[in-house]
């Protein structure tokens, strides 16, 4: 299983701070993205969102496997 | 105190300050953002902040350690608060103590544009016609997924 | 508090940062001067300032102004303390409100600068092996009489 | 009279922060700074003190009179 995070107006769309997803093989966060979106219905912006894998940035072709945990991470905006 | 901290209490500035007092440093710059109550013509009523937490505080202490590479006397220390706040409010607290000024302005410069850059960290505008997170609505910043090379290690 | 202020007490660096809380701040930006132990292989045991009081005070005011017509929208507090210091004790804190970052950042590197070259505060350093007025014997600092513009009205 | 003031390097050199002097017409900065040191011995680095009368600053050509206070500022050092 892949847990997923979105924050801000993700979540707001999808109505959900998380997803969960089962997986039965290594994956891509780009390839997260579409079954997240399978799921949850498309997520305007997402394509903009930074990308992390267990609280680490990686590019969309990170690798991912069951138990990782995968967040949507739109434009921040603190400070 | 902790030095790098996400914290849904209101921020003690002397804490932040405390935590960066060293015998030698003669230079503490010390950057706080408050909440504003106008952006132009549009009146906010207060904000609401949300994070992810324990990666944001993660990347606070990177902002620290990026610093301490750039200037190495420098210590750092930076508490933003998350939840609800109202106007005039502290949001985010950055000190940053160098044995001579210079270094202290820049490296606390330096802070809050990378909070602004990397931090999950995001802000919704109560105004008080309506409310909006702001970062994807505004278009002024986007990360296409092909130039995250400042976020991946 | 008042906004500009020599003073013999310890500085409180919080009372400074609220008198230049306003709502439409969004950005403070404050320094604050520690003493030192170490510059270079000198190691210093105490400070000692002195000031021509009054004097110093209108210029600190002054410089308040010269930042108010640079970035109108800034408020400036600056307190400045004289006497026997000791190691990491404050010796200024200086606090810029504005409503965005950029400004504060300018504002307060621009008001520490001045303090440097107009305000009538003189340090004299204890060293661990002997005591100098810190300014004339450096050479480092010269204003030959023909030059003193940036101070005459 | 006229009321001298002196701080720091030149105080210490002077052994007074204070000096008055009688004068009987108006007369220059530097006029004054001569009159002082010839009541109180020669001053090293005088010349490059700021110059303030009645706590502004003023160019070396600046009139002084009777009741004024002159002060004598070596490179500030402050912050």
């Amino acid at each position: 299983m892949i847990n997923i995070l979105l924050f801000a107006n993700l979540a707001q769309q999808a109505e959900t701070e998380k997803v969960s997803i089962e997986v039965n093989s290594a994956l891509s966060v780009k390839e997260v993205r579409t079954l997240l979106q399978q799921k949850v219905g498309k997520l305007t912006g997402i394509e903009n969102a930074l990308l992390a894998v267990n609280e680490e940035y990686v590019e969309l072709t990170g690798q991912v496997k069951d138990g990782d945990t995968v967040a949507f991470i739109p434009p921040v905006s603190g400070g | 105190m902790k030095k790098y901290k996400i914290t849904t209490e209101p921020i003690n500035n002397q804490d932040v300050i405390d935590s960066v007092v060293h015998q030698n440093a003669g230079a503490i710059s010390v950057f706080i953002g408050t909440v504003r109550e106008m952006t132009g013509q549009k009146q906010t009523k207060f904000l609401h902040y949300e994070a992810y937490v324990p990666m944001a505080e993660k990347q606070l202490e990177r902002i620290g350690m990026e610093i301490q590479e750039k200037w190495p006397s420098a210590i750092t220390a930076i508490s933003h608060r998350i939840g609800t706040l109202q106007i005039s409010d502290i949001a985010v607290a950055i000190a940053v103590s160098t044995p001579h000024r210079q270094d202290a302005f820049e490296a606390s410069r330096y802070a809050i544009e990378r909070i602004k850059e990397i931090v999950p960290i995001w802000k919704k505008e109560h105004y008080t016609d309506g409310e909006e997170w702001i970062g994807n609505q505004q278009g002024t910043k986007t990360y296409p997924a092909g130039h995250p090379e400042e976020v991946v290690k």
